[in-house]
């Protein structure tokens, strides 16, 4: 096992490590907002701690452009969709308060 | 176990699952819910198959799942618009028994 | 190592996906149950990447569980708006059946996996085998393509009728109660943000883009008509939630062209061909290639538009801007 | 030429025509209606005639056509059809003109001449079947046919007898197609054959051949109304009196009779039967059903069901006259299938001329009505008579053939049953008589068709008197060669020169 | 490996006509948005009968035809074939499609939406048709069934209320059931065999147990599909919600599908498991489905309800064709697929006529019917009623006799006591219905129901078509010699000696 591939290693299992965070907060935090910022925060890195490692691990330029346009996908639609869900959240707020 | 039995075992299970969920659940989503299961069971099985010789992949199968995902999104989108039309007009969304008016 | 735990990995797939098909079935809340069947959708795109199926992973991602889950949500959204769960205690001969249901679904299971595990591998001439021994004489590489687009291409044609009948049987159910004015047609579009349009405006050409790849990819590789059509009707689909498409109670001319093109083409060069006198869709030699990307390129469409329509509840859509949008 | 051999498909063919070209038209168009029905039945009766010139001289009628593999629809015209067919072509004619007059007036008149021709085209198909599939087609369709008739007032009565109708007649319908097909599963032909065909089959297994003997004459016998099959022929008198005139004097009854008479003497043959030890057992039962059905008529008070009853009996003496292994008697048997046919027809059109005219239904209404309607009750004298055995009429040639063949085969039982069923006729028959003719007239009835002429419309009146003469005329000139009598003798003559 | 694919089959292009003719009319039919509509009808009709002409004459020289699709041929490519069974249906199909274009615009007049969707649909369910009788394929096959279940619930909802969105959920739920249950046979038989094509897995056959559960798989799937008992729950709603001449399509065409498959399933592709045990298991289902058919026809209250059941009983006798097992059922059932579909067309037609005048299809209102000059499709549905009772001279007369005959042949006592009794329930329950027609409305003589005003609506081509459907149902009697004879090409028996 070269070292490269060590390292992949390494970044891959960062990554999921705060995959398991982010879902972990999803489960435990108490209300709508902080489960948000759990999981954009941490499942953002996470993916892209992942999506470095196998780029790491294909050595390949080709891949890792792909790689980076996935994530930044990724990124984009996961700040959108939180955007959308705080949105959301907070109109219920209002309409539950007024 | 190889990978092709393990998947094909799998299959059989959703499958199964799926025709429990038919007979059992009569709102008339989550038999389409379950009907979809099935296809999925039926197709994770060829496809399995297909694997079984890990060297010669065999792709007639995977061009025949292809077209039944295409048909399974075909069949369910119609029986969704039944559905919503049905509850639009009765508030229904389960079949009760068969009365001839 | 990498044996391990690829075995690992698919112990997990294939427990997860049991596990989530059980809970579809069994889950209390219809909308609880429709979510996981999207994420079990999710895990048969792994599953089929992870037996070698890359064609199948795209489209029931694209498929599957993206076009199937929005449907099953946009009709959740309208049919149990205001509905409980039931609650209606079940009754002891509900039980007593639900058991009897179960061992019967036991009972497949067991047959069914005891057949399928005494399945010898066919000695005969398969047709599997003659598909890879024969890729090379038709004008594609790949031989999913090859199966679906010259093989076994009158399956493909066949199937194009089914998604028309989708749409048709739609509109057959809408027409059982004809809508009073076309204003219960749900816009879309509620709540629009700025940062929606600006969303729409970046992934539109990405989307496009993408699906225009999918489709010239096919003749090589994972990709074609069915994968590059299911993008295009997410497209759709996210157009038609942000209110950039509206519904139209009747489709113009132009779009019932496009929900027949596919079928259309597919025909007219099977019938060319016969009338060169060869067999139906016998592709003539050098032609093949072209005839299969012109015909990728009107199934393409010819897919999207009726997922689209679908989605849409409608015969018919419009470009329109949201009204709520600033 | 080729029109010549096919006259038996021309003669089934004018009275279908003209059952579809009555349904065509508008129930209004009430001259053209009459206008087609009478045409037909002189045509019909023309045809007729030509066939039996041709007969006599020998000629050869046939038609045949493949209808499925291996089933051949074949219609010809022999003896045996021609005495068949010359007195429905003869009897239909009255019977229109009498239906005309009957049903003046009544609503659905199109439905009824339409069954009502097809109900005829269906007899002459019965009639001219050259073999057993032919015959059981027509033999259906003469059921299908008949039913509307049967339910034509539409009461809930008429709809009752209709159903118990069907209900008889269809699952005698089963009963011979599965005998039928039993018979060519076993390699038996069901062509009919003078003599008959199975000789050394049956020789073979006697036991398969009773088996099919019994349900193709189980099944024939729903319509020959031979006891126990009886029972729906006093409830079908719902119907109108001509429908009940053809039903026991044209038709349905005779096509059992009729049928009967291929069974034995075309597909099994009289030897073979007897061998079989089938004809005395069939013969017992039709003896059985003389004195039942006689027993019954004397008890009924409805002068319609006293004379259905009478048909029960009556029809049954063909059936003795076949089933006797012997010539002469076989002559009885088939000489009374004409001389029934027309006492019986002359006994219905009084009593459909009582009815129309005066509302009378039951005979003690009868009294004195010779009076007011004297060639009616004349007619019905005749008849009555006739039905009796006085000689000459022509029950009496009947009999005597009948009594005179039995002995001859030693079947000296068969002269107690005619004795017994004689006086049987005469205590049901003679009280009627003396009601009509010396009983002091009680006017217990209606008129209902104040300022005609005579007694009674003259539609109904002549047919009446016609048939009633031809009665009278077949017993009387049974010494010619063309008579009822000639003729049977010329089909026993047939049958018995194998 | 190569060979297969380079083999000089000749590949007939009207099979591909066939399928594609009506699939252009189709994709026409949408770019047109409802507009010329009878002109594509006609066009449509026309170059299909010319397709189907060119066929038949080679079939009936060559008693098979194929086309390789793709010119590569089984087991890669997918091929289409035509015998005499295919022919027969493909027939069948034209027929009732003729009748059901020529009613379409009448019947769907005045509703622009309905008219619209039911061109396409139609036209579509007829290439999904064409190609289900050509198909040699087990996954085209599949195909081909969605498209066919597709069609037929869209056209079954097509226009109708709540009640007919509630049956057609029904009818897609256990067809969509069937669809899976036939996929996941197919995927079982591709696992072990590595073909897909009927007639190669036919010679290949590996019994074991994953082929005999994806037997039962197929056939549970398609008995689904056909509505035979005990998989019949949806039909008769489904039936009976439907417009008429949607009604007339499922009924003839659409159900006779599924049986068909399972006949070239089980004859073709799995010759070697098609024996005693599955023969008799069919056997009896088909006899449930007869009696259950017959037995809740007998109970329903409206007409479309009984036509409904009906179909189920009817559905049954085809499957006698396992346990009979010969030329002769062979011969029966093929004929009785034919002059059901046309005697079912006939039928639901006439009672959509009845059911747009009167207003309703109870039974109680029959008599009204009647008054409101409903005359010819009255008599297409007796003509069509007397067929579907076996009675002759009908197309259903020969189909029952055909199977009568295979009965004794090889079935023994048991099946010859079935269909005999099945025939009387089917009069049985007929004649409740015809009955009606001729009971005397409840309001004596007044005339003064719908009347005139009901028939001056009816247009003459929906007032005429059932009678045309009944009158071919009857010619069907006559014709059974030549069609067999071209039906019977390539079937999976041979004549026996006789």
């Amino acid at each position: 096992m070269s070292a490269l591939e060590v390292f992949a290693a390494l970044l891959l299992l960062l990554g999921g490590f705060f995959f398991l965070s982010g879902t972990v907060g999803l489960l435990r935090f108490p209300d709508t907002l902080s489960r948000l910022h759990a999981v954009t925060k941490a499942d953002n890195l996470g993916l892209g701690l992942i999506l470095l490692g196998v780029a790491v691990h294909g050595a390949n330029l080709v891949l890792a452009a792909k790689l980076l346009l996935i994530w930044m996908l990724a990124l984009l639609a996961a700040s959108f969709s939180a955007h959308l869900v705080a949105r959301s959240h907070l109109r219920d707020e209002a309409s539950r308060d007024g | 176990m190889s990978q092709p039995a393990l998947f094909v075992l799998i299959a059989a299970a959703v499958f199964a699952i799926g025709v429990y969920g038919l007979l059992s659940r009569p709102q008339l989503v989550r038999r389409i819910l379950a009907l979809n299961l099935m296809g999925n069971g039926v197709f994770l099985l060829l496809v399995a198959f297909a694997r079984r010789n890990p060297e010669t992949i065999d792709p007639v199968p995977h061009a025949m799942v292809l077209t039944g995902i295409v048909i399974a999104v075909s069949a369910t989108a119609f029986a969704l618009a039944i559905v919503r039309h049905l509850y639009r007009q009765t508030g229904e969304v389960s079949l009760g028994e068969d009365r001839p008016r | 190592m990498g044996e391990l735990v690829g075995w690992v990995f698919d112990g997990l797939l294939a427990l997860s996906l049991v596990l989530l098909a059980a809970r579809v079935v069994a889950s209390a809340r219809l909308f609880e149950s429709i979510v996981l069947f999207i994420v079990f959708g999710l895990l048969m795109a792994i599953a089929w990447a992870r037996l070698a199926a890359p064609h199948l992973a795209l489209a029931e991602a694209a498929i599957g569980a993206g076009i199937t889950g929005a449907l099953l949500l946009s009709t959740f959204r309208e049919i149990v708006t205001d509905q409980p769960p039931s609650a209606e205690a079940p009754k002891v001969l509900v039980y007593r059946l639900r058991v009897l249901m179960a061992l019967l679904a036991g009972g497949v299971f067991a047959v069914l996996g005891w057949a399928l595990l005494s399945i010898e591998v066919p000695a005969g001439p398969a047709a599997g085998e003659q598909a890879r021994a024969l890729v090379a004489r038709t004008g594609v590489d790949d031989a999913v393509t090859a199966v679906l687009l010259d093989f076994r291409a009158y399956d493909t044609l066949l199937e194009m009728g089914v998604l028309l009948l989708a749409v048709l049987g739609a509109r057959a159910a809408v027409a059982a109660q004809p809508p009073a004015s076309g204003d219960d047609l749900w816009i879309g579009g509620e709540g629009d943000t700025p940062m929606v349009g600006a969303l729409v405006g970046l992934l539109s050409p990405l989307i496009i883009i993408v699906a225009g790849y999918l489709l010239w990819v096919g003749a090589y590789g994972p990709g074609g008509a069915f994968q590059a059509g299911a993008v295009l009707a997410a497209l759709g689909v996210l157009l038609r939630l942000t209110g950039r498409l509206v519904p139209l109670p009747r489709a113009g001319a132009f779009q019932r062209g496009v929900l027949v093109m596919g079928l259309a083409v597919f025909s007219l060069a099977g019938l060319l061909t016969m009338a060169t006198g060869r067999a139906f869709l016998q592709y003539p030699e050098g032609l093949a290639y072209p005839m299969i990307l012109v015909i990728e390129v009107a199934l393409t469409l010819s897919i999207a538009l009726p997922l689209v329509l679908l989605f849409s509840g409608s015969a018919g859509i419009a470009a329109g801007r949201s009204q709520h949008s600033p | 030429m080729a029109l010549y051999t096919a006259l038996p498909l021309l003669a089934l063919m004018s009275s279908l025509l003209a059952a579809v070209v009555i349904f065509l038209l508008p129930e209004a168009a009430r001259r053209w209606r009459t206008l087609v029905n009478v045409a037909a039945a002189v045509v019909k009766l023309i045809l007729v005639a030509v066939m039996l010139a041709g007969v006599m001289q020998g000629h050869e009628f046939g038609f045949a056509m493949m209808l499925a593999p291996g089933l051949e629809l074949r219609l010809q015209a022999d003896a045996l059809s021609l005495l068949f067919i010359t007195l429905s072509a003869v009897l239909w004619l009255f019977t229109t003109v009498y239906a005309i007059g009957y049903l003046e007036n009544s609503p659905n008149r199109g439905r009824f001449f339409g069954y009502f021709s097809l109900c005829v085209a269906a007899t002459m198909g019965v009639a001219t079947a050259g073999n057993l599939f032919t015959f059981f087609i027509f033999y259906e369709l003469l059921t299908l046919a008949t039913y509307p008739l049967v339910t034509h007032r539409g009461t809930p009565e008429a709809m009752r007898g209709g159903r118990i109708y069907l209900a008889y007649t269809l699952a005698g319908g089963a009963a011979l197609l599965a005998g039928i097909i039993l018979l060519e599963n076993a390699g038996g032909s069901l062509a009919f054959i003078a003599g008959g065909s199975v000789e050394q089959l049956a020789v073979d297994d006697p036991a398969l051949f009773s088996i099919i003997f019994w349900l193709l004459i189980g099944g024939i016998g729903v319509k020959a109304a031979l006891v126990p099959l009886h029972g729906w022929l006093p409830v079908a008198m719902v119907a109108p009196a001509p429908v009940s005139a053809l039903l026991h004097a044209v038709a349905v009854v005779k096509a059992g009779a009729f049928g009967i008479t291929r069974i034995v003497f075309d597909v099994f043959g009289v030897q073979t039967t007897d061998a079989l030890g089938l004809g005395p057992v069939l013969a017992a039962l039709a003896a059985v059903t003389i004195l039942y059905g006689s027993v019954r008529a004397l008890a009924q008070t409805d002068i319609k069901r006293r004379l259905a009853f009478s048909t029960v009996s009556q029809v049954s003496y063909i059936t003795l006259g076949i089933a006797l292994a012997g010539p002469v008697v076989a002559v009885g048997g088939l000489v009374h299938l004409v001389h029934q046919g027309l006492m019986k027809i002359t006994l219905f059109f009084c009593a459909g001329n009582w009815a129309e005219t005066l509302g009378i239904h039951r005979i003690d209404q009868l009294d004195g009505v010779g009076q007011r309607m004297p060639w009616t009750s004349a007619a019905f004298t005749l008849g009555a008579l006739g039905m009796i055995g006085v000689p000459p009429t022509a029950g009496f040639i009947s009999k005597w053939y009948l009594g005179t063949g039995a002995l001859q085969v030693g079947h000296g039982w068969v002269i107690a049953v005619l004795v017994a069923s004689t006086v049987l006729n005469a205590a049901y028959f003679l009280p009627v008589l003396r009601r009509l003719w010396f009983a002091p007239p009680s006017r217990d009835w209606e008129e209902r068709l104040p300022g005609t002429r005579a007694e009674t419309t003259l539609a109904l009146l002549i047919p009446t008197v016609i048939v009633a003469l031809l009665a009278l005329g077949a017993g009387v000139l049974a010494g010619l060669s063309l008579s009822p009598l000639g003729w049977a003798e010329l089909i026993v003559l047939r049958e018995y020169a194998r | 490996m190569n060979e297969a694919s380079v083999l000089p089959v000749e590949s007939h292009p009207g099979l591909v006509l066939l399928v594609f003719i009506p699939l252009l009319a189709a994709i026409l039919s949408v770019l047109l948005d409802g507009r010329a509509a009878r002109s594509t009808a006609v066009v449509t009709l026309a170059g299909v009968f010319g397709a189907l002409w060119w066929v038949s004459a080679e079939v009936a020289a060559a008693s098979q035809v194929r086309h390789l699709l793709g010119g590569w041929g089984a087991p890669l490519g997918i091929e289409l074939m035509a015998d005499g069974l295919s022919l027969a249906m493909l027939w069948l199909t034209w027929v009732t499609g003729l009748a059901v274009s020529a009613v379409a615009p009448a019947s769907f007049a005045g509703r622009a939406e309905v008219s619209r969707l039911f061109w396409p649909l139609w036209l579509t369910l007829w290439a999904a048709l064409n190609a289900t009788w050509l198909a040699t394929d087990l996954f085209n096959l599949y195909i081909t069934l969605e498209l066919l279940t597709l069609a037929a619930v869209a056209l079954a909802i097509l226009g109708g209320g709540s009640a007919a969105l509630r049956a057609g959920m029904r009818y897609l739920l256990y067809a969509l059931l069937g669809s899976l249950a036939w996929l996941l046979g197919v995927a079982l038989i591709y696992a072990g065999h590595g073909v897909l094509d009927l007639h190669t897995l036919g010679v290949g056959l590996e019994v074991g147990p994953a082929t005999w559960f994806a037997a039962a798989l197929m056939s549970v799937g398609l008995m689904a599909k056909a509505a035979l008992w005990p998989l019949h729950g949806w039909l008769p709603p489904a039936h009976a919600g439907a417009p008429a001449p949607v009604s007339a399509l499922l009924s003839a065409l659409v159900v006779k599908a599924a049986v068909y498959l399972l006949l070239r399933l089980w004859w073709w592709g799995l010759p070697a498991l098609t024996g005693q045990g599955v023969a008799l298991a069919f056997g009896v289902l088909g006899a449930a489905a007869m009696l259950y058919g017959s037995v809740l026809a007998l109970m329903q209250l409206r007409v479309k309800r009984i036509i409904a059941y009906s179909t189920i009983a009817q559905l049954g006798y085809l499957l006698l064709v396992f346990p009979l097992a010969s030329m002769a059922a062979w011969q029966g059932v093929l004929y009785h697929a034919l002059s059901h579909g046309v005697a079912k067309a006939a039928m639901f037609l006439a009672a959509g006529n009845i059911l747009m005048v009167v207003g309703h299809d109870r039974l109680a209102g029959l008599p009204q019917a009647m008054r409101a000059r409903l005359g010819p499709s009255v008599a297409g549905l007796v003509l069509a009623s007397v067929s579907l009772m076996g009675l002759p001279p009908t197309g259903g007369f020969i189909a029952k006799w055909l199977l009568l005959r295979a009965a004794f042949e090889t079935g023994g006592v048991v099946w010859v006591s079935l269909i005999v009794l099945s025939g009387l329930l089917a009069a049985a329950y007929l004649f409740r219905l015809l009955a009606m027609l001729l009971r005397r409305p409840p309001g004596g003589e007044g005339d003064g129901v719908p009347d005139a005003h009901g028939a001056a609506s009816l247009p003459v081509v929906l007032s005429v078509m059932p009678l045309l459907l009944g009158i071919v149902a009857v010619l069907l009697g006559f014709v059974a010699a030549p069609l067999l004879e071209l039906f019977l090409q390539g079937a999976p028996f041979v004549e026996a000696a006789p």
